[in-house]
Protein backbone atom coordinates (compact mmCIF):
# COMPACT_ATOMS: atom_id res chain seq x y z
CA UNK A 1 0.00 0.00 0.00
CA UNK A 2 1.79 3.36 -0.90
CA UNK A 3 -1.19 6.30 0.03
CA UNK A 4 -3.29 6.26 3.27
CA UNK A 5 -5.78 8.67 3.92
CA UNK A 6 -6.65 7.85 8.17
CA UNK A 7 -7.80 9.11 11.39
CA UNK A 8 -5.06 7.38 13.18
CA UNK A 9 -1.51 8.75 13.98
CA UNK A 10 1.41 6.68 11.60
CA UNK A 11 4.66 5.80 13.14
CA UNK A 12 7.89 7.21 11.21
CA UNK A 13 10.35 5.14 12.57
CA UNK A 14 8.46 2.13 11.21
CA UNK A 15 7.19 3.33 7.62
CA UNK A 16 11.20 4.29 7.26
CA UNK A 17 11.99 0.94 7.77
CA UNK A 18 9.31 -0.36 5.76
CA UNK A 19 10.83 1.62 2.82
CA UNK A 20 14.20 -0.47 2.63
CA UNK A 21 13.28 -3.41 4.47
CA UNK A 22 15.25 -6.28 3.01
CA UNK A 23 15.87 -4.54 0.06
CA UNK A 24 19.38 -3.68 -0.47
CA UNK A 25 18.93 -1.53 -3.71
CA UNK A 26 17.44 1.01 -1.44
CA UNK A 27 20.53 2.73 -0.29
CA UNK A 28 18.74 5.82 0.28
CA UNK A 29 15.40 6.90 1.93
CA UNK A 30 14.09 10.66 2.25
CA UNK A 31 11.54 11.72 4.09
CA UNK A 32 9.39 14.41 5.68
CA UNK A 33 6.48 14.58 8.19
CA UNK A 34 4.72 17.63 8.36
CA UNK A 35 3.36 19.14 11.64
CA UNK A 36 0.43 21.22 13.09
CA UNK A 37 2.52 24.28 13.80
CA UNK A 38 1.00 26.72 16.82
CA UNK A 39 1.36 30.03 17.32
CA UNK A 40 -0.91 30.35 20.50
CA UNK A 41 -3.71 31.60 18.07
CA UNK A 42 -5.09 28.02 16.77
CA UNK A 43 -6.37 25.91 19.34
CA UNK A 44 -6.89 22.72 16.81
CA UNK A 45 -7.71 22.06 13.35
CA UNK A 46 -9.95 19.64 11.35
CA UNK A 47 -8.83 18.65 8.00
CA UNK A 48 -11.88 17.64 5.36
CA UNK A 49 -11.05 15.88 2.42
CA UNK A 50 -12.84 14.67 -0.47
CA UNK A 51 -13.47 10.67 0.22
CA UNK A 52 -12.19 8.39 -2.97
CA UNK A 53 -10.50 11.43 -5.03
CA UNK A 54 -8.29 12.08 -2.10
CA UNK A 55 -6.56 8.31 -2.46
CA UNK A 56 -6.64 9.02 -6.32
CA UNK A 57 -4.50 12.17 -6.32
CA UNK A 58 -2.18 10.88 -3.96
CA UNK A 59 -1.53 8.21 -6.08
CA UNK A 60 -1.57 10.29 -9.25
CA UNK A 61 1.18 12.17 -7.55
CA UNK A 62 2.94 8.86 -6.82
CA UNK A 63 2.92 7.57 -9.95
CA UNK A 64 3.91 11.02 -11.64
CA UNK A 65 7.17 10.84 -9.31
CA UNK A 66 7.97 7.40 -10.18
CA UNK A 67 8.53 8.99 -13.90
CA UNK A 68 11.11 11.52 -13.03
CA UNK A 69 13.26 9.41 -11.09
CA UNK A 70 14.77 5.96 -10.38
CA UNK A 71 12.93 4.92 -6.93
CA UNK A 72 12.24 1.96 -5.09
CA UNK A 73 9.40 1.85 -2.09
CA UNK A 74 7.26 5.18 -1.84
CA UNK A 75 4.70 5.99 1.08
CA UNK A 76 2.05 8.81 1.81
CA UNK A 77 0.37 9.02 4.84
CA UNK A 78 -2.12 11.74 5.37
CA UNK A 79 -4.22 12.40 7.91
CA UNK A 80 -7.86 14.12 8.72
CA UNK A 81 -10.03 15.07 11.50
CA UNK A 82 -9.55 16.67 14.38
CA UNK A 83 -5.25 17.30 14.68
CA UNK A 84 -3.85 19.64 17.94
CA UNK A 85 -0.72 21.75 17.52
CA UNK A 86 2.30 19.78 17.34
CA UNK A 87 0.44 16.21 16.27
CA UNK A 88 1.82 14.72 13.05
CA UNK A 89 -0.38 15.25 9.82
CA UNK A 90 1.16 13.95 7.19
CA UNK A 91 4.62 11.50 5.48
CA UNK A 92 5.90 10.93 2.96
CA UNK A 93 8.86 8.43 2.13
CA UNK A 94 10.79 7.93 -0.92
CA UNK A 95 13.28 4.91 -0.72
CA UNK A 96 15.83 5.26 -3.79
CA UNK A 97 19.19 3.69 -4.82
CA UNK A 98 20.49 7.48 -4.90
CA UNK A 99 19.67 10.19 -2.56
CA UNK A 100 19.08 13.04 -4.98
CA UNK A 101 16.94 11.34 -6.48
CA UNK A 102 15.00 10.39 -3.00
CA UNK A 103 15.70 14.04 -1.98
CA UNK A 104 13.66 15.20 -5.08
CA UNK A 105 11.00 13.16 -5.12
CA UNK A 106 9.80 13.14 -1.62
CA UNK A 107 9.66 17.38 -2.24
CA UNK A 108 8.23 16.92 -5.10
CA UNK A 109 5.67 14.96 -3.57
CA UNK A 110 5.32 17.06 -0.71
CA UNK A 111 5.21 20.41 -3.49
CA UNK A 112 2.37 18.46 -5.37
CA UNK A 113 0.17 17.36 -2.38
CA UNK A 114 -0.36 20.87 -0.98
CA UNK A 115 -1.70 21.82 -4.62
CA UNK A 116 -3.69 18.65 -5.76
CA UNK A 117 -4.30 16.49 -2.97
CA UNK A 118 -8.14 17.51 -1.87
CA UNK A 119 -7.71 18.39 2.06
CA UNK A 120 -8.92 21.31 3.67
CA UNK A 121 -8.07 23.06 6.62
CA UNK A 122 -10.30 24.58 9.33
CA UNK A 123 -8.67 26.15 12.84
CA UNK A 124 -10.35 26.14 16.07
CA UNK A 125 -9.08 29.60 17.19
CA UNK A 126 -8.02 30.03 21.00
CA UNK A 127 -10.15 33.60 21.15
CA UNK A 128 -13.27 30.83 20.28
CA UNK A 129 -14.57 33.00 17.83
CA UNK A 130 -17.27 30.91 16.11
CA UNK A 131 -16.96 28.51 13.16
CA UNK A 132 -13.34 28.51 13.33
CA UNK A 133 -11.26 30.17 10.49
CA UNK A 134 -10.90 27.80 6.98
CA UNK A 135 -7.07 28.05 6.14
CA UNK A 136 -6.17 29.84 2.85
CA UNK A 137 -4.22 28.71 0.24
CA UNK A 138 -0.40 30.10 0.12
CA UNK A 139 0.62 31.02 -3.16
CA UNK A 140 3.95 30.31 -2.39
CA UNK A 141 2.70 26.48 -2.50
CA UNK A 142 1.39 27.25 -6.20
CA UNK A 143 5.25 28.82 -6.99
CA UNK A 144 6.79 25.37 -5.41
CA UNK A 145 4.28 23.43 -7.74
CA UNK A 146 4.97 24.87 -10.50
CA UNK A 147 8.55 25.08 -10.46
CA UNK A 148 8.94 21.18 -11.34
CA UNK A 149 6.81 22.30 -14.63
CA UNK A 150 9.56 24.41 -16.17
CA UNK B 1 -28.45 10.28 -15.62
CA UNK B 2 -28.02 12.67 -12.85
CA UNK B 3 -25.28 14.76 -12.12
CA UNK B 4 -23.81 13.94 -8.84
CA UNK B 5 -22.33 17.95 -7.38
CA UNK B 6 -20.23 18.32 -4.44
CA UNK B 7 -19.33 21.22 -2.34
CA UNK B 8 -16.22 20.89 0.17
CA UNK B 9 -14.63 23.06 2.64
CA UNK B 10 -15.85 26.74 3.33
CA UNK B 11 -17.94 26.78 -0.16
CA UNK B 12 -19.60 23.71 1.75
CA UNK B 13 -20.68 26.00 4.90
CA UNK B 14 -21.64 28.78 2.40
CA UNK B 15 -23.82 26.62 0.28
CA UNK B 16 -25.21 24.82 3.54
CA UNK B 17 -24.76 21.44 1.55
CA UNK B 18 -22.32 19.28 0.79
CA UNK B 19 -24.35 17.28 -2.08
CA UNK B 20 -27.02 17.51 -4.90
CA UNK B 21 -27.79 15.41 -7.24
CA UNK B 22 -29.57 17.21 -10.52
CA UNK B 23 -30.12 16.50 -14.10
CA UNK B 24 -27.52 18.48 -16.35
CA UNK B 25 -29.13 21.92 -17.26
CA UNK B 26 -29.98 22.59 -20.73
CA UNK B 27 -26.75 23.91 -22.78
CA UNK B 28 -24.56 23.23 -20.30
CA UNK B 29 -21.25 21.38 -21.65
CA UNK B 30 -19.08 22.86 -19.35
CA UNK B 31 -17.63 23.20 -15.64
CA UNK B 32 -17.94 26.92 -15.91
CA UNK B 33 -21.34 26.73 -17.58
CA UNK B 34 -22.37 24.24 -14.71
CA UNK B 35 -21.16 26.88 -12.33
CA UNK B 36 -22.88 29.71 -13.91
CA UNK B 37 -26.03 27.64 -13.54
CA UNK B 38 -26.04 26.58 -10.36
CA UNK B 39 -25.05 30.03 -8.78
CA UNK B 40 -28.43 31.47 -9.67
CA UNK B 41 -29.61 29.18 -6.77
CA UNK B 42 -26.33 29.22 -5.05
CA UNK B 43 -24.32 32.93 -5.11
CA UNK B 44 -21.80 31.53 -2.98
CA UNK B 45 -20.64 29.86 -6.26
CA UNK B 46 -19.78 33.29 -8.19
CA UNK B 47 -18.65 34.98 -5.40
CA UNK B 48 -15.95 32.34 -5.01
CA UNK B 49 -12.23 33.78 -5.74
CA UNK B 50 -9.66 30.57 -7.38
CA UNK B 51 -12.91 28.34 -7.42
CA UNK B 52 -11.61 24.62 -8.37
CA UNK B 53 -13.40 22.20 -9.66
CA UNK B 54 -13.08 17.85 -10.28
CA UNK B 55 -14.91 15.74 -13.12
CA UNK B 56 -15.19 12.41 -11.88
CA UNK B 57 -12.50 12.89 -8.78
CA UNK B 58 -9.79 14.32 -11.58
CA UNK B 59 -8.83 18.37 -10.78
CA UNK B 60 -10.33 20.13 -14.34
CA UNK B 61 -9.95 23.53 -15.55
CA UNK B 62 -12.98 25.43 -15.44
CA UNK B 63 -13.46 24.67 -20.04
CA UNK B 64 -13.08 20.81 -19.30
CA UNK B 65 -16.45 19.20 -20.40
CA UNK B 66 -19.08 17.96 -18.28
CA UNK B 67 -21.84 15.41 -19.19
CA UNK B 68 -24.32 13.47 -17.93
CA UNK B 69 -23.84 11.11 -15.01
CA UNK B 70 -20.51 12.71 -13.80
CA UNK B 71 -19.50 13.45 -10.26
CA UNK B 72 -18.67 17.13 -10.35
CA UNK B 73 -16.85 18.81 -7.02
CA UNK B 74 -16.55 22.38 -6.46
CA UNK B 75 -14.05 23.68 -3.76
CA UNK B 76 -11.32 25.95 -2.67
CA UNK B 77 -8.12 26.12 -3.43
CA UNK B 78 -6.88 22.77 -1.10
CA UNK B 79 -4.41 23.76 1.98
CA UNK B 80 -3.54 20.05 2.91
CA UNK B 81 0.30 18.55 3.69
CA UNK C 1 23.64 16.75 21.55
CA UNK C 2 23.58 17.43 17.50
CA UNK C 3 25.97 14.87 15.99
CA UNK C 4 27.23 11.78 17.01
CA UNK C 5 29.77 9.18 15.97
CA UNK C 6 29.13 5.96 16.72
CA UNK C 7 28.96 2.16 16.25
CA UNK C 8 25.17 1.57 17.42
CA UNK C 9 22.20 1.72 15.30
CA UNK C 10 19.90 4.43 15.92
CA UNK C 11 16.32 4.81 15.94
CA UNK C 12 15.16 7.18 13.06
CA UNK C 13 11.57 6.63 14.43
CA UNK C 14 12.45 8.48 18.06
CA UNK C 15 15.20 10.87 16.34
CA UNK C 16 12.63 12.39 14.04
CA UNK C 17 9.79 12.73 17.04
CA UNK C 18 12.60 13.98 18.99
CA UNK C 19 13.16 16.76 16.48
CA UNK C 20 9.62 18.44 17.12
CA UNK C 21 8.59 16.79 20.36
CA UNK C 22 6.85 20.02 22.27
CA UNK C 23 7.79 22.57 19.62
CA UNK C 24 5.18 24.21 17.84
CA UNK C 25 7.48 26.24 15.69
CA UNK C 26 8.43 22.88 13.82
CA UNK C 27 6.20 22.50 10.95
CA UNK C 28 8.56 20.54 8.96
CA UNK C 29 10.92 17.71 9.77
CA UNK C 30 12.67 16.69 6.75
CA UNK C 31 15.12 13.77 7.21
CA UNK C 32 17.69 11.11 5.05
CA UNK C 33 18.63 7.62 5.91
CA UNK C 34 21.63 5.94 4.19
CA UNK C 35 21.96 2.41 4.23
CA UNK C 36 24.82 0.04 2.81
CA UNK C 37 23.60 -1.38 -0.46
CA UNK C 38 24.51 -4.83 -1.57
CA UNK C 39 24.75 -5.77 -5.20
CA UNK C 40 25.74 -9.04 -4.07
CA UNK C 41 29.54 -8.62 -4.57
CA UNK C 42 30.18 -6.97 -0.85
CA UNK C 43 29.34 -9.22 1.61
CA UNK C 44 30.38 -6.13 4.39
CA UNK C 45 31.72 -2.92 4.60
CA UNK C 46 33.71 -1.11 7.33
CA UNK C 47 33.54 2.38 8.40
CA UNK C 48 37.09 4.18 9.47
CA UNK C 49 36.80 7.53 10.68
CA UNK C 50 39.35 10.05 12.35
CA UNK C 51 38.13 10.96 15.86
CA UNK C 52 38.03 13.90 17.22
CA UNK C 53 37.76 15.61 13.70
CA UNK C 54 34.96 13.68 12.30
CA UNK C 55 32.51 15.29 15.45
CA UNK C 56 33.83 19.14 14.63
CA UNK C 57 33.56 18.40 11.01
CA UNK C 58 30.15 17.53 11.19
CA UNK C 59 29.40 20.10 13.89
CA UNK C 60 30.70 22.89 10.64
CA UNK C 61 28.41 21.50 8.37
CA UNK C 62 25.40 21.62 11.02
CA UNK C 63 26.94 25.56 11.58
CA UNK C 64 26.92 26.24 8.05
CA UNK C 65 23.47 24.94 7.49
CA UNK C 66 21.96 27.30 10.49
CA UNK C 67 23.49 30.33 8.76
CA UNK C 68 21.82 29.23 5.38
CA UNK C 69 18.24 28.36 6.65
CA UNK C 70 15.98 28.82 9.74
CA UNK C 71 16.00 26.04 11.21
CA UNK C 72 15.01 24.35 14.42
CA UNK C 73 16.19 21.49 15.91
CA UNK C 74 19.32 19.10 13.59
CA UNK C 75 20.37 15.88 14.36
CA UNK C 76 22.89 13.67 12.22
CA UNK C 77 24.10 10.49 13.25
CA UNK C 78 27.26 8.70 11.26
CA UNK C 79 27.73 4.96 12.54
CA UNK C 80 31.51 3.90 12.26
CA UNK C 81 32.43 0.24 12.53
CA UNK C 82 31.79 -3.24 10.30
CA UNK C 83 28.28 -3.13 8.58
CA UNK C 84 26.59 -5.02 6.31
CA UNK C 85 24.23 -4.68 3.43
CA UNK C 86 20.77 -3.15 4.46
CA UNK C 87 22.47 -1.72 7.25
CA UNK C 88 21.59 1.86 8.34
CA UNK C 89 24.65 4.10 7.98
CA UNK C 90 23.73 7.53 8.41
CA UNK C 91 20.82 9.59 9.82
CA UNK C 92 20.34 13.61 8.93
CA UNK C 93 17.28 15.60 9.98
CA UNK C 94 16.17 18.96 10.60
CA UNK C 95 12.98 20.38 11.78
CA UNK C 96 12.39 24.03 10.53
CA UNK C 97 8.29 26.09 10.32
CA UNK C 98 8.94 25.41 6.91
CA UNK C 99 9.37 22.50 4.27
CA UNK C 100 11.49 24.20 1.78
CA UNK C 101 14.01 25.26 4.18
CA UNK C 102 14.07 21.61 6.01
CA UNK C 103 14.34 19.87 2.77
CA UNK C 104 17.64 22.20 1.34
CA UNK C 105 19.26 21.90 4.24
CA UNK C 106 19.06 18.27 4.79
CA UNK C 107 20.47 17.74 1.35
CA UNK C 108 22.88 20.01 2.10
CA UNK C 109 24.06 18.03 5.37
CA UNK C 110 24.37 14.97 3.30
CA UNK C 111 26.29 16.79 0.22
CA UNK C 112 28.83 18.29 2.67
CA UNK C 113 29.11 15.09 4.82
CA UNK C 114 29.63 13.21 1.66
CA UNK C 115 32.74 15.62 1.14
CA UNK C 116 33.82 17.08 4.15
CA UNK C 117 33.55 14.50 6.71
CA UNK C 118 36.47 12.39 7.33
CA UNK C 119 34.99 8.98 7.04
CA UNK C 120 36.17 6.05 4.77
CA UNK C 121 34.43 2.91 3.82
CA UNK C 122 36.26 -0.53 3.02
CA UNK C 123 34.46 -3.22 1.47
CA UNK C 124 35.13 -6.93 1.96
CA UNK C 125 33.90 -8.70 -0.61
CA UNK C 126 31.90 -11.94 -1.36
CA UNK C 127 34.70 -13.47 -3.37
CA UNK C 128 37.02 -12.94 -0.41
CA UNK C 129 39.83 -10.98 -1.79
CA UNK C 130 42.66 -10.65 0.34
CA UNK C 131 42.41 -7.37 2.06
CA UNK C 132 39.13 -6.17 0.90
CA UNK C 133 38.70 -2.63 -1.30
CA UNK C 134 38.76 0.95 -0.52
CA UNK C 135 35.64 2.70 -2.07
CA UNK C 136 36.46 5.05 -4.22
CA UNK C 137 35.20 8.79 -3.80
CA UNK C 138 32.91 10.13 -6.81
CA UNK C 139 33.14 12.94 -8.76
CA UNK C 140 29.26 13.33 -8.44
CA UNK C 141 29.77 13.81 -4.67
CA UNK C 142 31.94 16.57 -4.97
CA UNK C 143 29.82 18.44 -8.43
CA UNK C 144 26.84 17.51 -5.61
CA UNK C 145 28.70 19.73 -2.69
CA UNK C 146 29.88 22.21 -4.87
CA UNK C 147 26.21 23.32 -6.61
CA UNK C 148 25.67 24.91 -3.08
CA UNK C 149 28.46 26.99 -3.22
CA UNK C 150 27.37 28.71 -6.44
CA UNK D 1 57.25 20.75 19.91
CA UNK D 2 57.01 18.00 17.70
CA UNK D 3 54.43 17.55 14.65
CA UNK D 4 52.14 14.61 15.03
CA UNK D 5 51.33 13.41 11.85
CA UNK D 6 48.42 11.52 11.26
CA UNK D 7 47.17 8.80 7.93
CA UNK D 8 43.94 7.17 6.93
CA UNK D 9 42.39 4.35 4.67
CA UNK D 10 43.75 3.26 1.90
CA UNK D 11 47.08 5.38 2.63
CA UNK D 12 47.71 4.11 6.44
CA UNK D 13 47.93 0.63 5.03
CA UNK D 14 49.92 1.73 2.20
CA UNK D 15 52.56 3.57 4.68
CA UNK D 16 51.93 0.75 7.40
CA UNK D 17 51.21 2.96 9.71
CA UNK D 18 48.32 5.53 11.17
CA UNK D 19 50.60 7.31 12.98
CA UNK D 20 54.32 9.28 13.67
CA UNK D 21 55.67 11.85 15.35
CA UNK D 22 58.39 14.23 14.22
CA UNK D 23 60.18 17.60 14.15
CA UNK D 24 59.38 19.96 11.55
CA UNK D 25 61.73 19.42 9.30
CA UNK D 26 63.91 22.03 8.34
CA UNK D 27 63.02 24.60 5.43
CA UNK D 28 58.93 22.73 5.25
CA UNK D 29 56.82 25.62 6.04
CA UNK D 30 53.33 24.06 4.11
CA UNK D 31 51.60 21.16 3.73
CA UNK D 32 53.05 20.74 0.31
CA UNK D 33 56.16 21.03 1.42
CA UNK D 34 55.54 18.59 4.95
CA UNK D 35 54.17 15.82 2.40
CA UNK D 36 57.52 15.79 0.19
CA UNK D 37 59.50 15.77 3.04
CA UNK D 38 57.64 12.35 4.51
CA UNK D 39 57.33 11.34 1.29
CA UNK D 40 61.36 10.64 0.95
CA UNK D 41 60.77 7.82 3.46
CA UNK D 42 56.61 7.16 2.17
CA UNK D 43 56.62 7.12 -1.04
CA UNK D 44 52.85 6.46 -0.77
CA UNK D 45 52.26 9.95 -0.22
CA UNK D 46 54.02 11.01 -3.14
CA UNK D 47 51.65 8.74 -5.41
CA UNK D 48 48.69 8.97 -4.05
CA UNK D 49 46.29 10.82 -6.44
CA UNK D 50 43.60 13.36 -4.50
CA UNK D 51 45.31 13.33 -1.80
CA UNK D 52 43.87 15.11 1.06
CA UNK D 53 45.12 16.62 4.13
CA UNK D 54 43.88 18.28 7.55
CA UNK D 55 45.75 20.75 9.84
CA UNK D 56 44.79 20.45 13.64
CA UNK D 57 41.46 18.53 12.30
CA UNK D 58 40.64 21.25 9.41
CA UNK D 59 40.27 20.30 5.88
CA UNK D 60 42.87 22.25 4.17
CA UNK D 61 44.76 22.68 1.18
CA UNK D 62 48.36 21.79 0.43
CA UNK D 63 48.88 25.53 0.61
CA UNK D 64 47.93 25.50 3.94
CA UNK D 65 51.05 26.74 6.95
CA UNK D 66 52.19 23.90 9.23
CA UNK D 67 54.16 24.68 12.23
CA UNK D 68 55.74 23.06 15.50
CA UNK D 69 52.93 21.18 16.99
CA UNK D 70 50.37 20.92 14.63
CA UNK D 71 48.35 17.97 14.16
CA UNK D 72 48.73 16.79 10.71
CA UNK D 73 46.77 14.62 8.73
CA UNK D 74 46.65 12.79 5.21
CA UNK D 75 43.80 10.46 3.58
CA UNK D 76 42.34 10.02 0.46
CA UNK D 77 39.03 11.68 -0.64
CA UNK D 78 36.19 10.91 2.10
CA UNK D 79 33.80 8.68 1.56
CA UNK D 80 31.28 8.24 4.22
CA UNK D 81 27.47 8.46 4.33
Amino acid sequence: MEVSVQQADFDAGAEIAALSAGDTAAGAVASFVGLVRGDGEVAAMTLEHYPGMTEAALAEIVAQARKRWELRRIRVIHRVGRLLPNDRIVFAGVASSHRHDAFAACAFIMDYLKTQAPFWKKEELTNGAQGGRWVDARESDDLAAARWRE
Amino acid sequence: MALKILYFAGLREAIGSGMESLELPPGVTTVAGLRAALGQSHPALLAAKNLRAAVNQKMVGMEAPVADGDEVAFFPPVTGG
